[in-house]
């Protein structure tokens, strides 16, 4: 609550400085702005800026440290009987104190030691509270001041505002590499624990895939059966059905929408279709189990075919059905903005619109298509739902799409949420197959990537 | 956009198939007409596209008046008149690219050798292979250059071996001037090309698949005089068998290359004439005043 | 941080007990409702062990007792008291459609049909292992139906399908002399003091009586029971395992199989009859209690009879009591909070 | 023959050839477009399929069952001191007096065990029906008066669809014949499931708490994706050049889609909780990790939306002394809107449905209580959905098909946001 | 916002003829370029941009060799030559648009009035603000007409209030030759013009900052005579005030509007001169051969 006071607050001061940051640049010469350097409202997104951003970042900074700067305090000044405790126990008496401070629901009364502690606490609250503020009213005063000081009719305020858009810019597309440095991080170190068990060779080219053999530590080793070729199968089969089911759909769907259709349906149709991206995978898990299947093996008996009960195919198509959205929507908006002179061009040589649209249009707009059907194969082989509940998670080694079969996803989520043994191979599996999967795919975006930068054709 | 219906009153008469005779002279329609058009109906043996009473909208806005205008065989009809005049959309009309754009009505009556050009039955892939066109800005494909050109052919199914997938692009490129500066560099992308290259390289594209007639909304406007010179001859050259419809800027060109020549005004048919004819002794006032302006 | 709020991690199948637990508790005391994640058994040890503190749970849930090497690791972590709380048992049943005619199975013809390896069916007693070739019931049993084997279970991740690889393939695979032999030798050797023999008797007489099929007879179709349920009304030739509740609450559409004789029926479970079922736990971090508001008053309620007792609301919820003197016991373990020991 | 005659006859073959070929070219486009046509159908007949199999199921769970029975609420029961304090009236046993009703309109009921089914045939959650009745106007007591009480789920299944899914016993389906004849019984609309959090009885649960829950991590999700994902696809698309370095960048982000999502679980959980130090549970966390699940995803669709604006346009801003930031602001952003708004409502359609990492960071969990804050414990509906859909009692099938339709309102009103944003900058030029 | 104090300083200069006197012709840079140079280097006081030695490669591929060029004040100087000889991308490097395309690389020295253009320190929108440029194929931004011209006077804070800035609109448009048409339309999207409206709409987008050199990559290819002739009218009035470097085809209007005239050729600079004597008396044969081609 108390955040959102702050955040209300800074969202009025940074008005209050822009507003005044503008006039006071205007004021410098007397209201002739073209004497100034830059725009007058960059010198007032230059003084919110100022007035805003170092106060904020203190204020987390404050807030990130306050509780337990405060609890530190108080756990000095308790009884030494007290601070003997194991720093385990303490942190307990502490939440105590904490709770009997805040007026939550606590365990105990509380003896005297702990209602003094609690008193304590909150006087130190009080006081942290009362310094936050000064805290952030000084850094407010502060930047606003260095920033007024520094606008001078000359002063290049856009520049310095576009640095700081730069930092942001630069800040922002960091996130994507820190989450990929954690995310390697976090299941680098269970996967070397895991490969110091089954070596690397038996993982990546065993055929047999049964951690079940390796569910108790007594029982490591009764078979080598860590294999990954077939789950890798199993991933590549049904992300395979998957992308033959969303692929032709959703860019039919796209080139419809775009080139044949008019705007009005466009408009409604596209974001319908994209809800099939958001129904809840148990939704499409259920259904493939329940219908998909069912249905398949009903026809399967009827021509004299054997089809399993969990199939890749059930599981495949409907997992294609949810990834349509990714493909068409994505392809719709690239297809949209190639240029209308690249169709006239086409339409005045006496091509038809299918001629156009698949050696023009299509090969104008590829790089983002593409980019759609990757997301698209990333989906498929992140998913998990469906394929547990449509394809089973026995690990077959096969191609057959009639078989059950198992992904690698669908391996890591069953290992890590199922009955976990952080010791056995049989858990850190789950960081094993993380980093190969991780391998896997950065392969194959490599190859993606040098393939749109050969066949792609680019306009104007 | 194709509302033609309530022309089609007056075009029925001219749309009897066997029609060889000029027969619209007698219509009482068509004569009103003759009065209100600016040059005379040409003889039908010679007619190519017969335009009657065609109206453009852009949405609310009409964007051409009323124009009749026939456009001879091997005759190049040269169009004039200010920027805005509606000079590209007649232009687009007579290959159907207005289909495109979807505010864009027709109306009125335009004919390719006595077949209705908006007829819904109408090939319109036949018709713009028929009618090719060359845009006012260059918009090569972004593929490479021998796609471009070799582009028409291919998807029209005119060549299946390659040598002579060749020869086309090869001679195309050679009449648009343009052989020699890209002979080495077929295969980059015709989009990295100059200004003139690439409006070059779209002519080069429309000749490939020998239209009848071809429509060029300024071809020489990215030119330079040299590229511009063989232009006009590869456009003299084309004439003696295809009809070529060229909007222009440049009087000089128009007297240069064209036979005829029409004056629009505010989407208006001002005139249309004999080039001569209408650059010595113009037969509207507005048209002198245009071409007595200093020239381009 | 602080916390008011009991946090309890654990078994996804002891989780719809404990949440009717928790929210009864929460309104009927001034107590916060306990915050019940369903970790899975392995999950919630893990996290439960991790420590003392705010931070950490201060209950788990398991539907199988703690592992030794479990108990070490939180005695490691300063976990250091921990009391056992049983709760009662949960069945486990292999059910199928009620389209199709009741099946009565013993659990050798469990370990028949599904195991991974079984004794040469040309002489049992030889010792001589084949890959399981039966493919039809039949085959198994000739009293059984000709279906085909399809058995719908828990993966080998699920404690679920541990106990019944315990309880119904063990008690099977115990019936071949031979493979019980392997068993006492074992024993013997450890007697004898040679661990690695032991070991590796012990080794051998698991994989071959927890050896599960692998060639699509039995097919691993995750944790979700109701799925399975729904799976066997579209499919009557199938079987599937999974936890009484599921077929408590789906009696209309499907039929518990009776095993060696004794249907899953609640009576026959509880008082201990029917073969396949397991204890379900809870376990609670000693040191929280009193730190951590409400404890012992959610203790109290769970080991109450009105909750767990022979007509408490967990039984209407499917939960098999236990006998009332084990009852007696864990609900005093839990007032004085006895710890456990290994 | 000269050039020309040669071109002569190559043109009367060039327009036979094109006339030949042109059927074929013809239905090769008709069938194209049909083709078209048919995916969109198709796509719009799934959804149409999926939405029909799930309102059919769910819709029967916004209606609920309730039994009228004549309580009396006996003062010496409720409040024997005559006090009427809030406190005494709190602690009353309400289910007492419900039992008894129950009792005097089946007087027959003798058994020990029948009765106890008979005293199921209303819900668990009845009493609290009855003491919030009575703190709100204390006078009632004292009175005889006839009340609408919420029935059991089993009962309630039962008076929807018929005999067919009955778990109740002959004895209570004669009750309930009795009930029903004596018009006891009916449908009213459910306003629990809208106003409750989520409970182990059918009956009571709702999913205002997952509902809310959902709200704020996706409130935090969609206010820190789209700007990072924006700003970094600019970064990335506009500043950054065509190097190694960028090019693993762009290797990288398209990678991370591929990452199975509980392992932005597990990093959640290593880096929010364990590092940070935020408390489990929360939405605070949740959007946290979803964040970093559906940033590439914005990334994505954002620099291809970024690509696709054409040169001509950039060159004039900056002819034109515009600044790079003023150009990419002022006109490549917003005609690449259209393309960013179109990932970001993938992304949080997504997000909205996922539950794999939330299991990691504990939001798979069971919490009655409603969240009044990002940092308060919480789950989502995606999580609730999933917790209903693995719960034995058969009247949680229809909540959570209810709860399904409660989310794609959601995403329904998320996506007429998108379609009226996109209509205002889509344009092709 | 252009740093108006440096805008007004040059300003200074040409309004109060204190000017300052020029520095740099002694330095033996300027003296060894001389030699190999084709037109001889302006007098300091005079120049506005003086280039020397300029390379521009597009990747591998060089486009301009070597060229060294002055322009001076109050000129218009006319850059002519074939299609794909380098104009456009030699006029690109005056305001630094070839920054822009990533495989492009410039060497060499440009220098606008004694500043190097060059400078990492430069500021380059301040440059792009003082060294306008209209772009070979119109790119109108696909908002409103008025917000097409206001928008260089938006950014950079040329006016005080809204009715400066209908001012400044009003007469840019005008200037432009536009006005009468879009009076009525303001609010229509820019990309919605005939492509000449949409050059000249290009052009009034320029000089609405009102720049100090204004380049312009044939302004007058896709306009009508009339048109036409505002511009080159426009050019000869903004050429009192400022710098015009203008590439055309149309050596009439090179003739009749520029100064001096510069002739490329494959990417280098042939001849410079008074263009009286380019074209009556070629320095070079190649220009000779250029300009005694045919006409454009
Ligand atoms: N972006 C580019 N990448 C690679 N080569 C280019 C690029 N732009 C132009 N070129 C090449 O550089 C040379 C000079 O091109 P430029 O556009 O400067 O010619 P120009 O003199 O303006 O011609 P025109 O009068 O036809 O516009 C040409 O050979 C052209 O193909
Ligand atoms: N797509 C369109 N939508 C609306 N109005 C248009 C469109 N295209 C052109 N116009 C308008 O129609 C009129 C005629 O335009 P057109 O392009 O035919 O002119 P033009 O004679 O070719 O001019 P220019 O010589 O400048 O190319 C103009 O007023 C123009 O603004
Ligand atoms: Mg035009
Ligand atoms: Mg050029
Ligand atoms: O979640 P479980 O450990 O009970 O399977």
């Amino acid at each position: 609550m108390n955040l959102f006071v702050y955040f209300i607050v800074f969202i009025l001061l940074s008005i209050g400085a822009y507003w005044y940051g503008r006039r006071y640049s205007l004021s410098l010469v007397s209201g002739d702005h073209r004497k100034l350097h830059s725009l007058p409202q960059y010198y007032g997104y230059y003084v919110a800026l100022w007035t805003v951003l170092p106060a904020c970042l203190m204020m987390l900074l404050w807030l990130f440290l306050d509780q337990s700067m405060i609890v530190h305090l108080v756990s000095v000044a308790l009884p030494e009987k007290i601070k003997a405790l194991p720093p385990d126990e303490l942190g307990l008496y502490l939440n105590d104190v904490v709770n009997l401070a805040r007026g939550n629901i606590t365990s105990s009364e509380g003896d005297a030691v702990m209602q003094q502690a609690a008193a304590h606490y909150q006087h130190l609250w009080r006081i942290s509270h009362v310094a936050l503020g000064i805290a952030v009213l000084g850094a407010v005063v502060a930047g606003a001041a260095f920033s007024l000081h520094r606008i001078q009719p000359d002063f290049r305020s856009r520049p310095g505002v576009e640095r700081l858009v730069k930092w942001l810019l630069i800040i922002s597309s960091s996130v994507a590499i820190l989450t990929t440095v954690g995310i390697v991080l976090s299941v680098l170190f269970e996967a070397i624990r895991f490969f110091r068990i089954i070596p690397l060779t038996d993982f990546l080219f065993g055929l047999q895939w049964s951690p079940q053999m390796a569910i108790r530590e007594d029982q490591v080793g009764a078979s080598g059966a860590f294999g990954v070729v077939p789950l890798f199968a199993g991933t590549i089969l049904i992300a395979l059905i998957a992308m033959l089911v969303a692929v032709p759909v959703g860019l039919m769907s796209a080139i419809y929408l775009v080139e044949f259709a008019n705007s009005r349906v466009r408009a409604w149709v596209k974001p319908l279709l994209e809800i099939l991206a958001g129904i809840p995978t148990v939704v499409y898990g259920f259904f493939a189990a329940l219908v998909v299947a069912p249905a398949l093996r009903g026809a399967g008996e009827s021509v004299g075919l054997q089809v399993s009960s969990e199939s890749a195919l059930a599981a495949g198509l409907v997992m294609g059905i949810m990834i349509i959205p990714f493909v068409s929507s994505l392809s719709d908006d690239v297809i949209n903005a190639v240029p209308q002179a690249m169709r006239d061009g086409s339409y005045a040589l006496g091509a038809t619109r299918a001629e156009t649209i698949s050696r023009v249009v299509v090969p104008s707009a590829l790089p983002g298509i593409v980019g759609g059907v990757l997301l698209a194969v990333s989906r498929a082989i992140g998913e998990t739902m469906i394929v547990v509940m449509a394809a089973g998670l026995t690990a077959n080694l096969t191609v057959n799409p009639l078989d059950s079969v198992t992904t690698i996803t669908v391996q890591i989520v069953t290992l890590l949420v199922g009955d976990q043994e952080f010791d056995s191979p049989k858990t850190l599996a789950a960081f094993a197959l993380g980093l190969v999967l991780f391998i896997a795919t950065l392969l194959l975006n490599v190859l993606a990537l040098h393939m749109v930068r050969k066949y792609r054709e680019e306009y104007e | 956009m194709l509302a033609v219906d309530q022309k089609r009153s007056f075009m029925s008469v001219v749309e009897n198939p066997v029609d060889k005779v000029s027969v619209e002279v007698s219509v009482p329609d068509a004569m009103a007409h003759q009065d209100k058009t600016v040059g005379k109906p040409l003889l039908d043996k010679k007619v190519s596209m017969r335009c009657r009473n065609v109206d453009v909208f852009y949405g609310e806005k009409q964007a051409i008046f009323d124009v009749s205008l026939d456009i001879g065989k091997h005759e190049v009809l040269a169009m004039i008149g200010p920027s805005g005049c509606g000079k590209s959309t007649f232009l687009r009309c007579l290959n159907r690219m207005n289909d495109t754009i979807d505010s864009c009505r027709v109306l009125g009556s335009l004919r390719l050798d006595d077949e209705d050009i908006y007829d819904p039955k109408m090939d319109v892939e036949l018709l713009r292979a028929r009618v090719g066109m060359v845009f006012q800005k260059p918009n090569p494909f972004p593929k490479s250059i021998y796609e471009n050109v070799a582009y028409g052919a291919r998807i029209h199914g005119l060549t299946r071996d390659k040598t002579e997938l060749d020869e086309i692009v090869e001679n195309s490129l050679a009449r648009a001037g343009l052989w020699n500066e890209v002979k080495d560099r077929l295969d980059d992308v015709g989009t990295g090309l100059s200004g003139g290259q690439q409006q070059r390289l779209c002519i080069a594209r429309a000749i490939a698949i020998n239209p009848e007639v071809i429509l060029m909304d300024e071809p020489c406007s990215a030119l330079d005089p040299i590229a511009t010179a063989t232009v006009e001859e590869l456009i003299d050259d084309l004439r003696r068998r295809y009809t070529i419809v060229m909007v222009t800027h440049s009087m000089q060109q128009a007297a240069r290359v064209s036979q005829r020549t029409a004056y629009f005004h505010m989407g208006k048919l001002v005139e249309v004439d004999k080039t001569d004819k209408v650059f010595t002794n113009p037969g509207h006032e507005l048209t002198e005043a245009y071409i007595t302006g200093r020239f381009g | 941080a602080s916390r008011d709020t009991i946090s309890i991690v654990g078994s996804s199948t002891v989780y719809p007990f404990a949440t009717v637990v928790a929210e009864r508790f929460g309104k009927t005391t001034p107590f916060n409702t306990p915050k019940i994640e369903s970790t899975g058994s392995g999950g919630g040890m893990k996290l439960f062990c991790e420590g003392v503190g705010v931070s950490h749970p201060d209950i788990t849930n398991a539907s199988r007792r703690i592992k030794k090497s479990e108990f070490k690791k939180c005695q490691k972590n300063g976990v250091k008291d921990i009391v056992e709380v049983k709760i009662g048992y949960d069945g486990i049943v292999v059910a199928n459609s009620r389209k199709a005619p009741q099946f009565n199975l013993s659990r050798r013809d469990i370990f028949l049909a599904l195991a991974k390896q079984i004794p040469d069916p040309k002489a049992p007693e030889s010792g001589k292992l084949i890959p399981n070739p039966y493919q039809t019931w039949k085959e198994v049993n000739p009293s059984l139906p000709g279906y085909r084997i399809e058995v719908l279970g828990p993966p080998p991740t699920s404690g679920t399908r541990d106990a019944f690889a315990e309880l119904a393939m063990e008690g099977g695979c115990k019936s071949f002399s031979w493979i019980k032999q392997i068993k006492s030798d074992s024993k013997k050797a450890k007697k004898a003091g040679d661990k690695k023999l032991a070991k590796q008797l012990k080794n051998r007489y698991k994989a071959i009586c927890h050896g599960v099929r692998e060639d699509g007879r039995y097919i691993e179709a995750g944790e979700n029971d109701n799925l399975i349920v729904q799976k066997l009304e579209a499919n009557p030739k199938a079987l599937g395992v999974f936890g009484y509740s599921f077929l408590e609450q789906n009696e209309d559409r499907i039929q518990g199989s009776n095993i060696d004789g004794l249907a899953p029926e609640f009576e026959l479970i509880a008082s201990g009859k029917y073969p396949v079922s397991r204890p379900l736990f809870f376990y609670v971090k000693k040191a929280h209690v009193g730190k951590v508001p409400g404890i012992p008053e959610y203790l109290a309620e769970f080991t109450s009879e009105k909750a767990w007792g022979d007509e408490g609301y967990l039984v209407d919820k499917g939960l098999i009591p236990m006998p009332r003197e084990e009852r007696e016991k864990y609900a005093r373990d839990a007032k004085e909070l006895t710890p456990m020991h290994f | 023959m000269s050039k020309l005659q040669k071109a002569a006859v190559k043109r009367r073959d060039i327009r036979e050839a094109v006339e030949l070929g042109l059927k074929v070219r013809k239905r090769r486009n008709r069938r194209f477009r049909h083709l078209g046509f048919m995916a969109v159908l198709t796509g719009m007949l799934l959804l149409a399929i999926m939405f029909v199999s799930i309102a059919s199921k769910g819709y029967s769970a916004f209606q609920r069952t309730e039994i009228q029975l004549d309580i009396k609420l006996d003062s010496d029961v409720i409040d024997p001191g005559e006090s009427r304090s809030k406190d005494v009236l709190m602690r009353a046993d309400y289910t007492g007096l419900i039992k008894a009703s129950l009792r005097e309109l089946f007087p027959e009921v003798k058994k020990r065990k029948q009765k106890r089914a008979l005293y199921r045939l209303v819900s668990s959650g009845a009493g609290d029906q009855l003491r919030e009745k009575v703190i709100q106007d204390p006078s009632l007591i004292g009175q005889r008066i006839p009340v609408w009480l919420i029935a059991d789920d089993d009962l309630d299944q039962y008076y929807k669809h018929g005999e067919g899914q009955s778990r109740l016993k002959d004895y209570q389906l004669q009750w309930v014949a009795r009930l029903n004849a004596d018009h006891r019984l009916r449908l009213a609309f459910n306003s629990t499931f809208f106003t409750a959090g989520d409970s182990r009885e059918p009956e009571l649960a709702g999913i205002r708490g997952a509902l809310t829950g959902s709200f704020f991590v996706i409130l935090i999700t969609l206010g820190l994706s789209l700007p990072l994902g924006v700003l970094a696809a600019i970064y990335l698309e506009e500043f950054a050049g065509r190097n190694r370095w960028t090019d693993f960048i762009e290797v990288n982000i398209n990678n991370l889609a591929a990452v199975p999502s509980i392992v932005f679980g597990l990093l959640g959980l290593a880096v929010f909780i364990n590092f940070m130090g935020l408390p489990r549970s929360a939405p605070l966390v949740g959007g946290l990790v979803l964040t970093l699940m559906t940033l590439p995803t914005i990334i994505i669709a954002s620099r291809a939306a970024l690509k696709s604006v054409p040169p001509s346009i950039r060159e004039a801003a900056l002819g034109m002394g515009a600044s790079k930031t003023q150009m990419i602001f002022q006109h490549v952003l917003p005609l690449a809107m259209p393309g960013m708004l179109t990932g970001t409502i993938i992304g949080m359609a997504q997000a909205l449905g996922e539950t794999a990492p939330l299991l990691m960071i504990g939001m798979v969990a069971f919490i009655a209580d409603i969240p009044s804050g990002p940092l308060d414990s919480a789950t989502v509906l995606p999580v609730q959905i999933y917790l209903w859909a693995d719960s034995p009692e058969r009247a949680f099938m229809e909540r959570t098909s209810a709860a399904i339709l409660v989310l794609l309102t959601f995403l329904v009103l998320m996506n007429l946001l998108a379609i009226w944003l996109r209509r205002k900058f889509e344009q092709r030029w």
